[in-house]
């Protein structure tokens, strides 16, 4: 039997559909492990005091959401359970839209957190490394006023918040350039404040290495798999915990692609030689 | 015996009473802006009244902890100004009063950033030595790459069976060094093919990558003598669109069945299906990028794959260019140095010696 | 009750959706008219970004409020004026100014910071002792983080023939290197069947309403 | 002339950014501090002259009408009508020249320009590197063949970290006693990442990090000026 490689690929594009489509329509409910680097993520912002004022940047836009808004919510809910205030900033500009909306997601079930003294959205900024370094000497020559055109001055829960260094931490959602690695080289390193943050699974294993004990990053979340173990340790029953049993169907049918393939490879490399 | 004791204790007593002190000094090394209250009491005192302020009588924020020692840095102070401070201290119904004042002073270096104003220099000079040495003529030496050994390869594979090569510059523009580094390669490569008369494909993403390409290849044409067979129409523009662009691509692989493919350059998430088309296609492949997170596609199907600085060794070794050389030199100099601190360093902490760590860091005290 | 816009929009996205997922098949007319849509969206949500998130904010009212207290802003406007010249090939040449700026400050920073947390830190970071760990797994993973490092540093060490004895730590930096391609290749498929997860949960939740 | 006045700017404002993170004392961070604001302000300006040239390839495409103009065409317009949308009723919280649109908030659930961004910006933008889920899935199947020892480590960890990361991995080994908990595949892939991992990729961070500091350098002496473009 011989099949064209275009078939080919449709029906392995199509085994795929389904592989994904079904457990989202029948959940199944697997629990999974919970990594170290997720766990320091989580135990730098309990650990953070009461009241302190903290910084979550939106460095994505909606082509990665899936893996990092629900990242995005389950923080802003951590910080919300433990009283800190959170100043949402992006320098991606699709951000601000991605911050909004994980704002009024997360705020459905903390109706009593209001704007301006629990949570602010300051907005896009462009310039990436160098908008952070003129953050760590001042914020309100960066970000004058808010979204909305509130000078920074009479947004309350910015009163003494001058610089990065009086931030409790920075998390830094981050899909590319800028994002997390310029936080971390500015923010952690250059001004001191400790910084965690979560990125897309392409980029984790090259974050890996600032998780040292300089304390360059403070944990790491890595794609959906790390969102989902946030959620579990915050208690959340959240969109990424949701999507898990799709997420391992497809990876064992991605192992049993390989497998074939390779099978198939083998075969066939036995028949030239023979 | 007893009195002994009692003496004693009215001693120790007095000697920590006397010991209570308020202190304020400059934060040394730093830009002048804050200063250092150092305290110490007797005991742990019931409240602690504090007022700052500068020489016009400028209140300014500060409170310490209960404590009975401790220091506390008060930021954002104008430098260069004189500051006191005066403290009310409250033992039970005793009551004390302290004062202390400073002046900021601003220093001209940040003390904890000697290590890495050293280290930053040693490599800046570096570079700027062998750019200078390889400009005057000096040749410096650069190991094999093993990813080139491909091209005679190719080559040959292609003559031998009449079947052009594919050379994708990748999908950076001409601002991007990894693009700069993938035509020099290309340049090379067409040269060889002329001199063997086989067909060279080079598709482009952008237009500026387009007559710079042409530019390579015609010259390459040129000094293999061999400007006749140079065909402008097979270096040509495909699209601007990233999947498009590598759509466009896949039809070629499929249409002419290159005998080789060369996919050198900035690859993005697209990295994977040239690697798989062409894979199947069965041509020998040859990949190069320093984009880390699409390497491991390149890796598993292709025969080849020059990875991260590789692309730029690779460069240097065929254009002998004396401002790359030279910066691969200065770089390698930089590899060796991080090799042999690296080395000493850990040695040093299995004696228990964590001096040269804690320089490096800028923790030294 | 959901409005006509909502029901709307969630066609609207449907269609799209489906149109760039029309690709697989073979490259369309849906998925190009898409893809163009797309691109042109894009570069106005930039420009109206750029214009509501820094010109206002920074520039505009700023010196709407206090011009003659913020004069000094004329100059990156005046600086940003020259950079539009790049449109014209004749007045290209004044781009160059803040072009220069641009990039020289870039370099500076880059610089310092790339030096700071890409080398002295990761130096600084594998200056351990590894027999200080506390479990035997950790003794061993940390004696590996420590001749991996080298012996990847090694790898990309072009001033040396790696023959004989010199060949040794290269390809040691190899396997290393590989192992960590292996990983990335593993995180890389697993972001992206979360995206596909993401669209067909869209697909399948807010549009057909299959999912409870 | 045109190119060395320029050289010597970048030079000037490299060397300033060098001295103001080793000298503490005035003037230079304040120097720095306002040339930070500047530097935001003229990238504010970059950024608006890159849509410009897309707008202005783009209407070429049209005019010349060539391959594929329609598309463009079409790209064009729905370009046009979110930034006339943004420019009269605003985005989120800011409002345009005509106000933030009431009515249309009322109507729409929202301004206009944030709806084109929900209901079209949104999905076309998720969707692009979804697709990647299905080219992924048909490499694994015809070009991950693995070939030599090289590429065998390769795959070996990449499929111990394909099943670590998931519920499966939990599962299939999750029966093994405390004292062989490291062979427990989500710590093994977790050791992976933490240890080899790790190495290999600081390996890669310093020798590219020591490629920046390179070309820093070379850009601030003005060895490397291809950046100025033009003329060679």
């Amino acid at each position: 039997m011989k099949i064209s490689s275009s078939t080919e690929r449709k029906i392995i594009y199509s085994v795929l559909f389904i592989a994904v489509a079904l457990p989202l329509l029948f959940p199944i409910g697997w629990k999974t492990d919970v990594s170290g680097y997720t766990r320091m993520a989580y135990d730098l912002i309990e650990e953070s005091p009461d009241e302190s004022v903290v910084l979550i940047s939106f460095d994505y836009d909606p082509s990665t959401m899936t893996e990092i808004q629900p990242m995005a919510e389950a923080q802003i809910e951590h910080a919300f359970k433990r009283n800190q205030r959170v100043i949402a900033t992006a320098l991606w500009p699709m951000g601000v839209q991605m911050a909004e909306q994980a704002f009024s997601s997360v705020i459905k079930n903390y109706p009593d957190k209001q704007y301006g003294i629990d949570y602010v959205n300051l907005g896009y900024k462009v310039g990436g490394m160098v908008t952070i370094q003129a953050m760590g000497r001042n914020l309100s020559e960066v970000y004058p006023a808010d979204q909305g055109g509130t000078p920074y001055a009479e947004l309350p829960m910015l009163k003494g918040i001058n610089r990065l260094k009086d931030l409790a931490w920075i998390s830094s959602l981050s899909s590319g350039t800028p994002g997390l690695k310029e936080w971390v080289m500015v923010a952690g390193d250059s001004y001191g404040v400790p910084v965690t943050g979560g990125c897309t699974a392409i980029s984790a294993p090259g974050f890996f290495p600032y998780v040292n004990e300089q304390r360059q990053l403070y944990g790491l979340l890595g794609g959906l798999k790390a969102a989902s173990e946030y959620e579990g340790l915050i208690d959340r029953i959240g969109p990424a915990t949701m999507k898990m049993d799709a997420q391992s169907i497809a990876h064992l049918l991605i192992l049993i692609f390989i497998a074939i393939g390779n099978v198939k490879a083998y075969v066939s490399r036995r028949r030239v030689a023979q | 015996m007893k009195q002994i004791w009692l003496v004693l204790f009215i001693i120790f007593f007095v000697y920590a009473l006397s010991a209570q002190s308020l202190l304020l000094k400059d934060v040394p090394w730093d830009d002048g802006k804050a200063l250092e209250l150092h305290w110490q009491f007797p005991a742990v005192p019931d409240s602690i009244q504090l007022s700052m302020s500068d020489r016009m009588g400028n209140p300014i924020d500060l409170s310490i902890p209960l404590s009975q020692s401790g220091m506390q840095v008060v930021r954002d102070l104008d430098p260069g100004q004189e500051y006191q401070i005066q403290a009310t201290i409250s033992f039970g119904d005793q009551q004390t009063s302290l004062t202390a004042s400073s002046k900021t002073k601003e220093q001209w270096f940040y003390m904890h950033k000697m290590a890495f104003l050293i280290l930053l220099l040693l490599i800046c000079l570096a570079i700027i030595y062998y750019i200078t040495a390889a400009r005057h003529g000096k040749d410096f030496f650069i190991r094999r790459i093993s990813g080139l050994d491909s091209m005679e390869e190719a080559i040959g594979r292609a003559t031998e069976k009449g079947k052009p090569i594919l050379f994708v510059p990748g999908i950076g523009d001409l601002d991007d060094i990894q693009t700069i580094a993938s035509l020099t390669i290309l340049s090379h490569l067409a040269q060889r093919s002329a001199e063997y008369n086989t067909e060279l494909i080079v598709p482009c993403r952008f237009s500026m990558v387009l007559s710079a390409a042409r530019e390579v290849v015609k010259e390459a044409f040129m000094k293999a003598g061999r400007l006749d067979a140079y065909k402008p129409d097979n270096v040509f523009y495909l699209t601007d669109d990233q999947f498009g662009y590598v759509a466009g691509i896949d039809g070629i692989m499929l249409r002419e069945q290159p005998a080789a493919n060369f996919f050198l350059g900035s690859f993005y998430a697209e990295s994977l299906i040239l690697a798989e088309t062409g894979f199947s296609t069965g041509a020998i492949q040859t990949a190069g990028t320093a984009q880390a997170h699409q390497l491991p596609f390149f890796v598993v199907s292709c025969d080849y794959t020059l990875i991260g600085e590789e692309l730029f060794a690779a460069s240097a070794y065929l254009s002998r260019d004396p401002q790359q050389l030279g910066s691969l030199k200065g770089h390698d100099f930089g590899k060796l140095m991080v090799i042999l601190l690296i080395i000493a360093g850990v040695i040093l902490e299995i004696a228990g010696m964590s001096n040269l760590k804690d320089f490096i860091a800028g923790a030294l005290k | 009750m959901t409005s006509f816009f909502t029901t709307f929009g969630i066609w609207l996205s449907a269609l799209f959706t489906i149109s760039i997922f029309s690709f697989l098949y073979k490259d369309n007319p849906l998925y190009k008219f898409s893809e163009q849509v797309f691109v042109g969206l894009s570069a106005a949500y930039w420009l109206v970004n750029i214009i509501y998130s820094i010109m206002i904010p920074n520039l505009f009212s700023k010196l709407i409020g206090d011009f003659s207290g913020n004069l000094i802003l004329l100059i990156p406007a005046a600086l940003g004026l020259m950079m539009l010249m790049r449109i014209h090939p004749a007045t290209q040449w004044i781009s160059r100014y803040p072009i220069a700026i641009m990039i020289g400050t870039t370099a500076g920073i880059s610089m310092l910071r790339y030096m700071k947390s890409d080398i002295l830190n990761q130096v600084t970071a594998t200056m351990i002792n590894p027999f200080a760990a506390s479990s035997t797994g950790a003794v061993i993973g940390n004696i590996l983080l420590i001749i991996g490092t080298l012996c990847g540093v090694y790898f990309f060490y072009f001033s040396k023939k790696q023959e004989g004895f010199f060949a040794v730590p290269s390809k040691i930096g190899i396997w290393f290197l590989m192992i960590s391609f292996g990983a990335t290749f593993g995180y890389t498929v697993m972001a992206r069947i979360s995206l596909l997860i993401g669209r067909l949960e869209f697909l399948l939740g807010n549009w057909l309403h299959l999912i409870k | 002339m045109k190119r060395s006045f320029p050289l010597v700017f970048a030079f000037i404002v490299g060397f300033l950014v060098l001295l103001a993170e080793f000298i503490p004392h005035r003037p230079f961070n304040d120097l720095i501090s306002t040339l930070e604001n500047w530097f935001m302000i003229i990238s504010g300006f970059a950024i608006l002259l890159g849509q410009i040239s897309l707008i202005r390839v783009n209407s070429q495409i049209i005019a010349h009408k060539e391959e594929n103009w329609q598309y463009h065409l079409a790209g064009m317009i729905s370009f046009a009508l979110m930034l006339i949308f943004g420019l009269l009723w605003g985005m989120r919280e800011a409002p345009g020249l005509l106000g933030s649109g009431e009515s249309f908030v009322n109507q729409m659930g929202m301004k206009p320009f944030d709806y084109l961004f929900t209901y079209a910006y949104m999905p076309l933008s998720a969707t692009v590197f979804s697709l990647l889920a299905f080219f992924i899935a048909s490499a694994a199947y015809r070009a991950f063949i693995i070939r030599g020892f090289e590429s065998n480590l390769l795959m070996i960890t990449a499929v111990i970290v394909i099943i670590g990361r998931t519920s499966i991995g939990s599962m299939l080994t999750g029966w093994l006693p405390e004292s062989l908990r490291f062979w427990h595949i989500p710590n093994l892939a977790d050791f992976i990442m933490e240890y080899p991992n790790t190495a290999a990729q600081r390996a890669i961070m310093i020798s590219a990090g020591l490629g920046i500091v390179g070309s820093s350098l070379r850009i601030i002496l003005g060895i490397e000026r291809s950046y100025l473009g033009g003329d060679k």
